[in-house]
């Protein structure tokens, strides 16, 4: 990998991060970084399904529930008042030990909850588990009959959600606490620390996607290519495609997991719209808008049509434009919009990408 | 209230449930049989059955608004076929499946802008909103009873139309082996509109039927479609058939699920038992595929 | 000691069983051919051994180890790779990386250490960029790497599958019908190569309709005949047996077996190119 | 590499150009027009835009004219927020009418408070009023109150046992937890208690669960639409005799209309709204009663709903409370607001107090029943 393209792409995502923060603080409108940040969070699933998707081929509506998962999972045990507990022996253990906190909200009503750190190591364990459950029966499953199990396995989640008390029926769960992840950084909503959360929330995606892309670049991203191409070849030259396609299938439920639990300490709730079918159907839809298997591709589409849904430009006629939107990037550039982009780039950095002299096309 | 009597009312309020499902689901299949593509946007053509059926209604007799309503639904499919899908080569199923759920947003809100948000309804075809059939303690309204017949009717129909009439025949072929179809002179492309332009012609004539019970507003196709999509994997893809079975056998579920679990769990309990019978046997219960080959695309 | 051994495998498709009670072994660095008219089961085997297909009866050893209903990549995993009667390349990918994939089972890093970029994993990243393109040399495609796997014409697919399946550096290589669709100067060429691949120690496994490929190749030859072994042996031996004879001019042979005396009806010596269609 | 991050800084500023220095009062809604809550954001977002005409065009407030700012969060939570915090920073509006479900007014509950923003909501939950926030108003009745009125109605009918069906929304949820609270005190024994998904097609498994039940004498439903008449209309499918409850969300005339027949004899507590023709003359609410009902039904040509009348009122005690502060101060407004009494509003007579931020009493509602299709008060 010649070493200044790498340099240059490394270097092209956080000047952008860091020149629409600068950018925005001249025009005195630094609000609007967070609807940035609530969007970033957002592609984070999104990544997750294009390597799920894009690169292994394997569809999933679930993600929807996963991201509900992670984030219900933190905002129960940090918002439970379980002083109820306190009597028996194991308590006082996990108060010296820093896993129960004294939680004081607004009103005044003290309780005992669990520290923001424990929720989410509970938080990806549960999700981790779950996408072990779900994932190990339905990746023997291909095309619309995976779809169809994973659809199945969003609404349990969502009408579980919905029906039982614990998770605060229709109305979700709010008054979530900030969470101090380090003495100097809080994952927290409120608008003094606007700047400080966008930086963040953009770090943690960077780190993600350099993580993401060198998984791409390796032999573990060359199995997922061939498992999508022909699984029987793959097969055939010693991958163990099952295993494969549920390490991803994990991977990509807990970044959905991690993304649920950063948004919902943010935004301070998570409501059980979050685990509806149309959610996991919106992800999978700016996964295709993106350019499927395109990672960088895939994480700017998903920030922009984000972006503009949570600004509201849209108005009433929000849901109608993504919908028109979706369908004319498809039929158009089935490659996604930012391929196109993505060479132009490429050549902009020296010399087009000596490993792929002719465009694959389809055969 | 002897509990024989209330085992058979939940039988009947399970077919009641599962005839809607049913009647979604056979709308799926056409299009999977004729193009392999999963219609997430059959719901809107119940939808927008139900929504151009009531608007007519207010001006000519009920069975004329009907007949209206699935003749113009079906327009609209074939027209949605021919604007978005004719000229699509170089794409994957993929990517024609989530052009569909595109296409089901974009429906929903056109409706929600040319009608309104408020729910309508179409009169009950025979008797009122009270008028019900008792027998052996149990009752049922009669609108299911029409809504048994037009199930029936559809099966019928496509079990005749699609074995015994040429273009049938050219649907099937066109599904199971496209190459050999075209070769053997069936037009492919018009194949495919016509299986939009009659799945969507089901899914309105679905929409009309069911209205006066489940009522139509801009926003009922999305939970239908999930539900015809469950039925019709449950049955088995591809066969009308096995769909009716599918989507009955979901209705059963969640009505005896009712009658043991607190009600809120009734779609839990179908969708747990769904993804038990896909999992262990993924071409689903009646489904002709062998196991090892389930289609992929 | 028999490098394979495939003892009394059978397999059967709904009643009508493809491969039907087949035993025979392969020496180690010997190319062995397995021919037969259409139908015959000759793929069905291969898959039985490579582990597409589980068998329904018989026992496979390789090596002395037993690999029977073993899954494709464990069977990969222990030495025995293959390629396909159509060339199935991964498209999405150029043709160096397709030869890369080759090397996915003799290296190890996972998720974690590739996500990371571990320093071990880079330089083995290096080992396996460099195995991959010396592999392609051996096919003299080393020029195409940056080649989309797409792009190629039928012949050249088919040698960078073939370095492929070199890549997982196996014991014993199965070729299914590995010169169809070829031209005589490229038949040529892969005779060449199979000759190098088999000094080089690997022993190869051939299934070839073409007559003139398989005899001029193979060590040993097996002739199959609706999923039986009806001859075995040395390439002149079986060109003369009169019931390969019978069965590639399309007489049956079902009359012969139960009659077991009826003189062949075929002429004493064979034309020289009787076999080759 | 500059060029694109200025290219990118320009596209997201061109969505929050900030408003142009004028002097009309910003005031802030967020109305759930589109998604599952469109028949409670609809109307609310007409009523509002009515409203700030009419003000408008009779010279503003203190001189100073409103401008209205509606956003459409589709009763998707995390919208309430992104444009809750869009109304605050950057519009900085005086107050934020709305939002129309409780799900999304509890996910900007905190949020409100801490930012010091007047929230006046359009939801019926009691939890958006207790805890007390010192900014949080609602202006629906509370669920209590008309679950008072249904037990007091069950007891003049000499109902004791009742079964209880709700839907899975925020209002269901609400309403169901308020009849679970005060069944004890009133006497009355809840003996089925059934929740059903809001998108339910069909309810005869539910009601069959209920009729198999022999000790109920009554049922209330808590739902809205389409639930509410699905529920009446199958109760009679199933020859249940027994008397329908609805909650205070069955009050539209286009609701009585789709149950039908069914819909006979169905009780309900609800605003006055409903009943404008038949209210005596005298009775304070008759005249904004009526002049908003010949407003919306000339403008919009639809039935009026008392989902408008709460956009309604949310306006009216912000403009009551503008006009007492004197000028639109956000700390003043708000002590105004939480010492105003005797609003006359479409729900009821307004008084709130520190600790009662939704000011309405039992008064405000009236027991109604359809007869031959039409509503009409119920008397014992």
């Amino acid at each position: 990998m010649p070493r200044l393209r790498l340099l240059f792409l490394l270097a092209l995502f956080p000047v952008m991060v860091a020149g629409a923060q600068l950018g925005l603080r001249a025009a005195g409108m630094e609000y609007c970084l967070t609807q940035l940040t609530m969007s970033v969070y957002y592609a984070l699933v999104v990544m997750g399904l294009c390597l799920l998707m894009g690169y292994a081929g394997q569809v999933s509506l679930g993600h929807g529930a996963f991201f509900a998962l992670g984030g219900y999972t933190t905002a129960v045990l940090t918002t439970h008042d379980f002083s109820g507990i306190r009597a028996c022996a194991g308590v006082g253990v996990l108060e010296r030990a820093g896993l129960l906190v004294a939680q004081q909200d607004l009103y005044g009503q003290a309780g005992l909850s669990v520290a923001p750190w424990a929720a989410f190591a509970a938080a990806m364990l549960l999700t981790f588990v779950v996408a072990l459950l779900i994932g190990y029966p339905a990746l023997r499953l291909r095309g619309h009959y995976l779809a169809m199990a994973t659809l199945g396995f969003t609404l349990i989640v969502s009408k579980l959600l919905l029906g039982s008390a614990l998770t605060g029926s229709a109305d979700g769960i709010h008054g979530v606490p900030e969470w101090k992840l380090l003495p100097g950084l809080t994952v927290s909503g409120r608008s003094a620390l606007r700047v400080q959360n966008y930086y963040l929330a953009c770090g943690l995606a960077l780190l993600l996607l350099l993580g993401l892309r060198n998984l791409l670049r390796s032999r573990v991203g060359r199995a997922l290519l061939a498992i999508h191409d022909r699984e029987t070849a793959a097969n055939a030259m010693g991958i163990n495609t099952a295993a494969y396609k549920l390490k991803v299938f994990v991977l990509s439920a807990l970044l959905a997991a991690l993304a649920g639990v950063f948004f919902t300490h943010y935004t301070g709730g998570i409501a059980p719209s979050e685990a509806g079918a149309l959610k996991s159907v919106r992800y999978v839809a700016l996964a295709a808008a993106g350019g499927m298997a395109n990672l960088w591709g895939v994480t700017v589409m998903s920030i922009a049509l984000n972006y503009c849904s949570l600004r509201g430009w849209f108005g009433s006629y929000d849901n109608a434009v993504f919908g028109a939107l979706l369908i004319l990037i498809i039929s158009l550039a089935p490659e996604g919009p930012l391929k196109p982009l993505g060479l132009w780039l490429r050549r902009l950095a020296g010399r087009p990408d000596p490993e792929r002299r002719t465009p694959h096309g389809a055969p | 209230m002897q509990n024989e009597s209330l085992a058979l009312q939940y039988l009947l309020s399970g077919i009641t449930k599962g005839s809607i499902y049913a009647v979604v689901a056979i709308g799926f299949n056409l299009i999977y049989s004729a193009t392999g593509i999963i219609n997430f946007a059959q719901g809107e053509f119940l939808m927008l059955g139900g929504m151009v059926a009531v608007t007519l209604a207010a001006y000519v007799p009920l069975p004329v608004a009907v007949t209206g309503a699935v003749a113009l639904v079906a327009l609209v499919g074939g027209l949605l076929e021919l604007a978005f899908f004719r000229r699509l080569r170089r794409h994957s199923i993929l990517h024609l499946v989530i052009i569909t759920m595109g296409l089901s947003i974009v429906i929903q809100e056109t409706a929600l802008h040319i009608w309104d948000e408020k729910v309508r309804s179409l009169p009950y075809f025979t008797g009122n909103e009270v008028s019900s059939v008792r027998f052996l303690g149990a009752a049922i309204s009669p609108q299911v009873l029409w809504v048994l017949g037009t199930v029936a009717l559809a099966v019928l129909g496509l079990h005749f139309f699609l074995r015994y009439t040429l273009t049938g025949r050219a649907m099937r072929a066109c599904s199971s082996n496209p190459e050999a179809a075209m070769l053997a002179g069936i037009n492919i492309p018009n194949m495919r509109t016509l299986a939009f332009g009659l799945s969507a012609a089901l899914g309105a004539l679905a929409g009309c039927v069911v209205s006066p019970m489940t009522m139509t507003h801009y926003e009922m196709g999305a939970p239908l479609a999930i539900k015809g999509f469950a039925a019709a994997i449950l049955g088995g893809l591809g066969n009308p058939m096995a769909a009716v079975a599918g989507g009955l056998l979901v209705g059963l579920l969640e009505a005896a699920s009712v009658s043991c679990l607190p009600a809120v769990y009734n779609d839990v309990s179908a969708f747990v038992i769904l993804l038990l019978v896909i999992f262990v046997r993924p071409q689903g219960l009646w489904g002709a595929l062998a196991p090892d080959r389930v289609r992929e695309h | 000691m028999a490098l394979l051994e495939v003892t009394d495998v059978r397999r059967a498709f709904g009643g009508l069983a493809a491969v039907d009670g087949v035993s025979f072994t392969v020496k180690p660095g010997q190319i062995k051919g397995i021919i037969g008219p259409n139908g015959a089961g000759k793929t069905t085997l291969f898959n039985l051994i490579s582990g597409l297909l589980k068998p329904d009866a018989g026992r496979i050893t390789f090596r002395g180890r037993s690999i029977t209903g073993l899954k494709p990549y464990e069977i990969a995993g222990a030495g025995l790779s293959r390629t396909f009667q159509n060339p199935s390349l991964f498209l999405q990918m150029n043709v160096l990386e397709n030869v890369m994939v080759g090397r996915h089972c003799r290296t190890r890093w996972g998720f974690l250490g590739c996500g990371l970029r571990w320093p071990g994993q880079a330089r083995e990243e290096r080992a396996i960029r460099e195995a991959a393109r010396a592999q392609l040399d051996v096919v003299g495609l080393a020029h195409l790497a940056g080649w989309s796997a797409g792009a190629l014409p039928f012949g050249q697919r088919r040698m960078v599958e073939l370095a492929r399946a070199l890549a997982t550096e196996p014991a014993m290589l199965l070729l299914d019908e590995p010169a169809s669709g070829l031209n005589t100067r490229e038949k040529e060429d892969l005779g060449r190569l199979i000759r190098q691949i088999r000094d080089r120690g690997i022993t190869v496994l051939l299934v070839e309709h073409d007559m003139s490929v398989v005899m001029g190749l193979s060590d040993d030859l097996l002739v199959l005949y609706n999923g039986r072994p009806i001859a075995e042996g040395a390439p002149a031996a079986v060109q003369n047996d009169p019931r390969v004879i019978r069965v590639y001019l399309g007489e049956d042979l079902q009359n012969d077996e139960s009659g077991g005396d009826a003189p062949p009806r075929a002429p004493a010596t064979p034309p020289a190119t009787c076999c080759s269609r | 590499m500059a060029g694109i991050g200025v290219l990118g800084t320009l596209w997201l500023t061109s969505s929050c150009s900030p408003p142009p220095p004028s002097e009309p009062v910003k005031i802030g809604a967020l109305f759930s027009v589109t998604g599952p809550a469109s028949f409670l954001g609809a109307p609310e977002e007409k009523t509002v835009q009515m409203r700030i005409e009419q003000i408008n065009a009779a010279g503003g407030i203190n001189g100073r004219k409103l401008q209205l700012v509606v956003k459409d969060t589709a009763g998707s939570p995390e919208k309430a927020v992104s444009f809750a915090k869009q109304l605050i920073e950057e519009e900085k509006v005086l107050a934020i009418l709305g939002p129309s479900t409780s799900g999304e007014t509890m996910a900007i509950k905190d949020l409100c408070e801490q930012n010091q923003m007047l929230l006046v909501s359009c939801a019926a939950a009691e939890t958006i009023v207790n805890p007390v926030a010192r900014y949080v108003f609602k202006v629906p009745q509370k669920d209590s109150q008309a679950a008072t009125w249904i037990y007091r109605t069950m007891k003049e009918k000499g109902i004791s046992n009742i079964a209880i069906v709700s839907s899975t929304d925020g209002f269901g949820a609400a309403g169901k937890k308020q009849l679970e609270d005060l069944a004890p005190a009133e006497g009355i024994t809840i003996v089925a208690n059934e929740v059903y998904d809001k998108q339910a097609t069909d309810l005869t498994d539910v009601l069959t669960k209920i009729k198999g039940n022999p000790k109920v004498q009554a049922v209330v439903n808590w739902s809205i639409v389409p639930a509410q008449s699905i529920v009446a209309k199958n109760m009679k499918q199933l020859g249940m005799d027994m008397p329908l409850f609805q909650s205070h969300g069955f009050g539209n005339r286009k609701y009585v209309q789709q149950a039908g027949a069914a819909a006979e004899g169905i009780l309900f507590p609800a605003s006055r709204l409903l009943v404008v023709e038949d209210l005596p003359a005298n009775h304070p609410q008759k005249e904004v009663l009526a002049t908003y009902k010949k407003d919306y039904e000339s403008r919009f040509k639809e039935d009026v709903s008392t989902f408008g009348g709460h956009a309604y009122d949310a306006l009216l005690v912000v403009v009551e409370a503008l006009k007492k502060a004197g000028e639109p101060e956000r700390e003043k407004v708000r002590d105004a607001l939480e010492t105003l009494t005797g609003v006359v509003g479409t729900a009821g007579i307004f008084n709130f107090s520190p600790t009662d931020h939704t000011g309405l009493d039992l008064t405000a509602f009236e027991m109604l029943t359809v007869k031959d299709g039409q509503f009409v008060a119920y008397k014992q």
